[in-house]
């Protein structure tokens, strides 16, 4: 199963400002600001292209960049990574920058 | 309202009334030399008994006004003044949406303005104060003010409140005349309001670019040292040392942002006065730009 | 904050550029941090508060360890705060301080707990906002 | 017409009017409207006079503060329509959020708190499930409060949102179930209207959310206003009832649904009462029938809404006292009324 399809809202709703490695966003349309670490600006990034589903995020995120799995896990094994991922989309769903198709 | 007063405070007119007298003379003789304000007023204070009898049975002040915080606890009438002041502070930090109001003393020199905040009890009104009297112009104790559009600090020179130990170093430092009454047991302690100087009155409206951000701390026990903060500590302390920073939604993220990417910014720990002043003028000298 | 200073990148990469190492970071951390409306550090300006435990609403109900509002006469739980407890009393008992007067530490834990929880419309709940302060 | 309510009413019903004020009277108007919750209408309706530059200053906040209100507004109603989505229940928005979502005059500078929507009654618990587990938590922990609630009221305990602190009620009908008028909110749901059909909604909210029918929309402001509670606050609930009648009263039919409707929902006499009200104080272009006879109460009433003075505070105590007792016999019969304040008066 590919599970669910994810969405943000365009770029252009949001406002963006690096501050020493982290980013900080202010999303329009709810008016809040929030403090991003990576991944999470990557993976708005990543949906800036259109919806997609956790692995198809993860694809586009490679595309990028070399992608590091959880820090204890030792290995890089996949589906460790799409699982971290896949925790961080739940935060930004939960902060209202994502949500489900 | 039975008594009133109406007070200009850089950018701000207060409308204070009372059911009392006392308090509104108290105040009228610590704002002595204010200019008369610009009407219509910004906010309304109202000082009342919180039951009706409490105006002549062990008078209690409730602080209300436009905006009021359930939950607060009224205060003896001969607290009357600070009532005033903290009712002023309410409608500031629940009202005010002109500028991005910042919890922050801040002083001035040479067109440009330090920046200093923290916690109660951190020093900043005192560190501010003591400036004020030295070479430097007082823009506020409490309450700074940044504009929106163009990123400059207004002043918001309202009395100093002194507290406890703070007192006997600034009465030995100014004329006696500028201080208020001396208010015992209040909840905070001793409290001696202190009218900021004439230089600073007169200089109301000029604003200041901002050119330092001080994140003070006063331990009786903390060796001096200072540290640099980075950009993303000092935007998130910014948010919660500001009261409207979140209702200001994009204005507060533009002028917050630029204040924090072109300010630079120190945390410095300090356990006597003189040595902080000291760091200040060092730090001032190294870092304003 | 803590959370976000761990993952800030080996290597500062304002832009996403090619082939620099993406961390996920470790699964319990948060990578998001939304900004709350803060009347904090303020609010000792603004107010002289107190906090009733429990809110008048559940008058004479007992505290938990945990901070929950239970039954009068829960075994292992307290009973009500005998006054409201002021603004200062919190701050000092919410760091780990001295308990308030004529309060012993275990209630006093329990207390804390039950202001922890508190939400916003509760009475008590401003005040307690106003004493939480950034670290 | 001597109270500074009075001001902000005919300030509002005539903006040139405010362009001969006083400065002292300015600052009276200024505050009474703050006070009524109407700065932010007023500072629509004055947009653009010619007005002191302080005054233009202070509106000019009002506005912006108004329109962040409603960008908060719409997006919690957003949040609430994702974490209700997959219910497949009609979720119709209420009062303030309702206006600006559809974008009707009434929204406009107004100040919107709670979030409020009506759901079918049967759906109630799995509403609640539902938001409960998308991070909603119930205010109050007292259990009497919420036997109160489930048992007597209209809607759900308040519910808050953890991360958000926005409150929500979730109604599943328009009155307490223990008033006497017993609208019929099913069929309210059932004629409620999907947001984005042929209303200026526009954005996300499109998506599943509804709004009243215009004749009901009236009628649940005017039983919110006289039916339930206690009046204060009531220029505001009566500036949103002039709104929407002047928005709606020239679509054919309106009055005539206005009528049946109100009618049907055993709300016809606090609908009449409140469009005699709106034409008294605001003018109100309003159909004659509809309104019925002037009754010799209305200026009570009248009285009762004006009752503010030019510092802020409420004023003519017994009036604000009578009306407050009124409230509470109209939400329940007496008996019960003195169970609950019985209660009440234990607990505190």
């Amino acid at each position: 199963m590919a599970g669910p399809r994810f969405t943000a809202d365009p770029p252009d709703m949001m406002r963006t400002v690096e501050l020493d490695g982290l980013t900080a966003l202010f999303h329009l349309p709810s008016g809040t600001t929030h403090i991003l670490a990576p991944p999470a600006p990557q993976i708005l990034a990543a949906l800036a292209d259109g919806p997609a589903t956790a692995p198809t995020i993860l694809a586009r995120i490679r595309r990028a960049f070399d992608v590091e799995g959880p820090r204890r896990s030792g290995g890089q094994r996949r589906s460790g990574a799409l699982a971290v991922l896949e925790t961080r989309i739940a935060e930004l769903e939960a902060a209202g920058l994502v949500s489900r198709l | 309202m039975r008594h009133q007063v109406q007070l200009q405070i850089g950018p701000v007119a207060l409308r204070v009334g009372s059911q009392w007298a006392g308090p509104i003379k108290a105040l009228t003789r610590l704002y002595e030399g204010y200019p008369e304000p610009e009407a219509p007023c910004d906010f309304t204070v109202r000082l009342e008994p919180d039951k009706p009898w409490r105006r002549w049975i062990r008078p209690s002040v409730a602080v209300g006004g436009d905006y009021r915080l359930p939950g607060s606890v009224p205060l003896a009438l001969r607290h009357g003044l600070l009532a005033a002041e903290l009712g002023m502070n309410l409608q500031m930090a629940l009202g005010h949406k002109r500028h991005l109001l910042l919890h922050a003393s801040s002083v001035e020199r040479d067109g440009r303005a330090l920046l200093m905040t923290g916690e109660s009890g951190a020093g900043k009104s005192t560190l501010a104060a003591l400036l004020g009297e030295r070479g430097w112009r007082l823009m506020g104790d409490e309450f700074a003010l940044l504009d929106l559009d163009d990123g400059t600090l207004h002043p918001f020179p309202r009395a100093i409140s002194l507290k406890n130990g703070s007192i006997a170093m600034l009465e030995t430092e100014v004329e006696g005349r500028r201080l208020g009454p001396r208010l015992d047991g209040t909840p905070k302690g001793v409290i001696r309001h202190l009218r900021p100087n004439a230089g600073a009155i007169a200089a109301m409206a000029e604003r200041a670019a901002p050119a330092l951000i001080l994140f003070p701390r006063f331990g009786a026990d903390l060796a001096p040292a200072v540290r640099k903060v980075g950009a993303a500590e000092v935007f998130v302390r910014l948010t919660q040392a500001s009261t409207n920073y979140v209702t200001l939604g994009e204005r507060g993220f533009d002028a917050l942002t630029r204040l924090v990417v072109s300010t630079p910014a120190r945390a410095i720990d300090y356990h006597d006065t003189a040595n902080a002043l000291a760091l200040v003028e060092g730090l001032w000298a190294d870092l304003a730009r | 904050m803590s959370d976000l200073e761990d993952q800030k990148p080996a290597e500062q990469s304002p832009e996403p550029s090619r082939r620099f190492v993406l961390a996920l970071g470790a699964a319990a951390a948060s990578t998001v941090v939304t900004i709350r409306p803060a009347l904090a550090q303020t609010a000792g300006s603004v107010l002289n508060c107190q906090i009733p435990v429990p809110a008048p609403q559940a008058a004479g109900s007992y505290i938990d360890p945990d901070g929950h509002i239970v039954a009068p006469g829960t075994p292992g739980a307290f009973p009500p705060a005998p006054r409201p407890l002021t603004g200062e009393e919190v701050k000092v008992m919410l760091r780990g301080g001295p308990s308030p007067a004529g309060i012993d530490s275990q209630s006093a834990q329990a207390y804390a707990n039950y202001i922890r929880r508190l939400q916003a419309g509760m009475s008590g709940f401003t005040c307690y906002a106003s004493l939480q302060m950034p670290r | 017409m001597s109270s500074a309510a009075h001001m902000v009413v005919r300030a509002l019903r005539n903006p040139l009017s405010a362009e001969r004020l006083s400065e002292e009277q300015w600052t009276a108007l200024l505050t009474a409207a703050r006070a009524e919750s109407l700065l932010g209408s007023l500072a629509d309706r004055l947009r653009d006079l010619n007005l002191p530059a302080k005054v233009s200053q202070i509106l000019a906040d009002a506005r912006a503060d108004a329109e962040r209100a409603r960008v908060q507004a719409l997006w919690e109603a957003e949040m609430a329509r994702r974490a209700l989505a997959p219910l497949d229940v009609p979720v119709v928005l209420l009062k303030g959020t309702a206006y600006a979502a559809a974008g009707l005059a009434a929204g406009v500078g107004r100040s919107i708190g709670d979030l409020d929507i009506l759901v079918p009654r049967d759906r109630l618990a799995v509403v609640q499930q539902a938001l409960l587990s998308a991070g909603w938590e119930w205010v109050k922990e007292d259990a009497y409060d919420d036997l109160y609630y489930r048992r007597w009221m209209h809607e759900l305990p308040p519910l808050i949102h953890k991360d958000r602190d926005r409150m929500i009620d979730v109604h599943h009908t328009i009155l307490p179930l223990t008033a006497r008028p017993t609208p019929d909110a099913a069929a309210m749901i059932v004629d409620s209207v999907a947001l984005g059909d042929g209303l200026r909604g526009g954005g996300p909210l499109d998506k599943g959310l509804r709004i009243l029918a215009p004749a009901d929309m009236v009628i649940h402001a005017a039983a919110h206003l006289f039916a339930d509670g206690d009046l204060a606050g009531g220029l505001r609930n009566l500036w949103d009832i002039d709104r929407l009648l002047r928005e709606y009263g020239d679509r054919r039919h309106f009055w005539r649904d206005l009528a049946w409707r109100a009618r049907r929902h055993q709300l016809r006499a606090p609908v009449a009462r409140a469009l005699r009200l709106a034409a008294s104080l605001y003018a109100t272009p309003v159909d004659e029938v509809c309104a019925g006879r002037r009754r010799w109460n209305d200026a009570l009433f009248e009285r009762r809404l004006l009752a503010r003075s030019g510092w802020g505070s409420e004023t003519n105590l017994a009036l604000r006292l009578g009306f407050y007792i009124r409230s509470h016999t109209l939400r329940m019969p007496l008996p019960m009324l003195a169970r609950h304040l019985w209660i009440k008066a234990r607990q505190s």
